[in-house]
């Protein structure tokens, strides 16, 4: 029905957020970030799903953060939130 | 349990070869004699521990390997180890932390990771520093890729404790 | 179970003060570029664990400690050690081992004790150091007494892992 | 009745030893290193006990090393056995 996601420029102001994925996503993905405006309440499972990045829901092996802190997939989004999504870290 | 002097942790992620004794010398910068610790306001720890990780030379696959590409998160990654350092250091009760982490594109033998960790006794500084290894390896967001053969391989999961 | 190959182990008692990142860098005359295990014939391992003791300022009473000294069985303190380090070795299956250990009158900050271990995986290398550590404070033939206001005290066991 | 400990110079030749005394242990004595002639059979015990080491039998914090390897203070020694006694270790 209602769209969640919109262009940018298109949607209400106030609920554009910035999203950003790393190594095997990005790549999977073939962007890096995008600035999206989102309805008001819009979670990262939610963006995810609408994006299409894969797996219709968040695979179990990727973990969200918002802000630079990782976050809930169910946590409802607010204007100019960072939201990236995580593939398996393998630091160290 | 609070902390009345926050405990001093330092953090530096390279984006070039580092050499992890020049820094535990307290970087080649360094005019004191006290090392990192000194560098930190901390003179000769009764206790100190070290690990040193290094890039191996053969990838998962078997095949020898050309280079390992070290992605992060700009921001998030020196925040988590920030983070992680200053809970583990105030959970053992240590003296001073210093993790440094290489980013970028390494080569076989180059060093990926150095844990110091000072105390005033050897279970805290030991148990700090393998903690703190163990946290960063699934807490900090890195993302590394093996090349081989001219084929990148992203990495999924870390190597085995063992 | 059986070693095809004996694991270098390094063993060094040192009368006098002693730097112990210079010795990980592979000491003041060694030329090569591995470090304390390019020394022993094993370059860049991709784990490596350092444990660092110095001495304390406070004696056991409480008092200002003037300095350490350190007695050993010349002989007995070597073989017990390059005995001990190799069992650890081996049974961690670790790929090389350094101990240094001072001897004779130290002063507060001054450097007491080295266990370095290079080793394939992360766990192995901080287990031996870890072990080795406790083992030498136990079984190697090292007796300390603390020198404060002028008076002598043998130290009747080791301070706790803590 | 038989003492197990004479001067070296004055037993049977190939039982005499060398005792060795460590850190507290040679400050009470007074003395760091002997040569003994044993009787045969002699075990680091009974060279404890004949030199007046203190307290009777080897205290449970002093071990024993024989040619520089910890051993059990009930082995008989050998002729030419370094014998030492060590008060309780503190290295590291």
């Amino acid at each position: 029905m209602s769209r969640a996601i919109g262009a940018a420029h298109g949607a209400e102001a106030g609920l554009t957020i910035q999203v950003r994925l790393f190594a095997s996503l990005r790549e999977h993905a073939g962007w890096d970030a995008r600035r999206l405006a989102l309805a008001a309440g819009t979670t990262p499972e939610r963006v995810w799903r609408e994006l299409g990045l894969g797996g219709g829901a968040i695979p179990a092996t990727v973990r969200v953060a918002v802000n630079q802190a990782f976050a809930s997939p169910h946590q409802p989004l607010a204007a100019g939130d960072e939201l990236a999504f995580l593939p398996p870290i393998s630091g160290g | 349990m609070a902390e009345a002097h926050p405990i001093p942790v330092e953090v530096q992620l390279h984006a070039g070869p580092f050499d992890p004794l020049a820094l535990l010398a307290g970087g080649p910068s360094n005019t004191r004699t006290g090392g990192w610790c000194g560098a930190l306001g901390l003179e000769a720890p009764a206790a100190e521990a070290h690990f040193i990780g290094r890039v191996r030379g053969t990838a998962a696959t078997g095949g020898p390997l050309e280079a390992l590409e070290l992605e992060h998160y700009p921001g998030m990654t020196e925040r988590q180890l920030q983070g992680l350092a200053q809970a583990c250091a105030a959970r053992h009760g240590v003296a001073a932390v210093l993790v440094a982490h290489r980013v970028g594109r390494a080569r076989p033998g180059e060093a990926l990771v150095l844990v110091a960790v000072a105390a005033d006794r050897r279970g805290p500084a030991q148990r700090c520093g393998g903690e703190l290894l163990e946290a960063l390896k699934h807490e900090a967001p890195f993302w590394k890729r093996e090349w081989s053969g001219g084929l990148g391989t992203w990495v999924e999961g870390n190597t085995p404790l063992g």
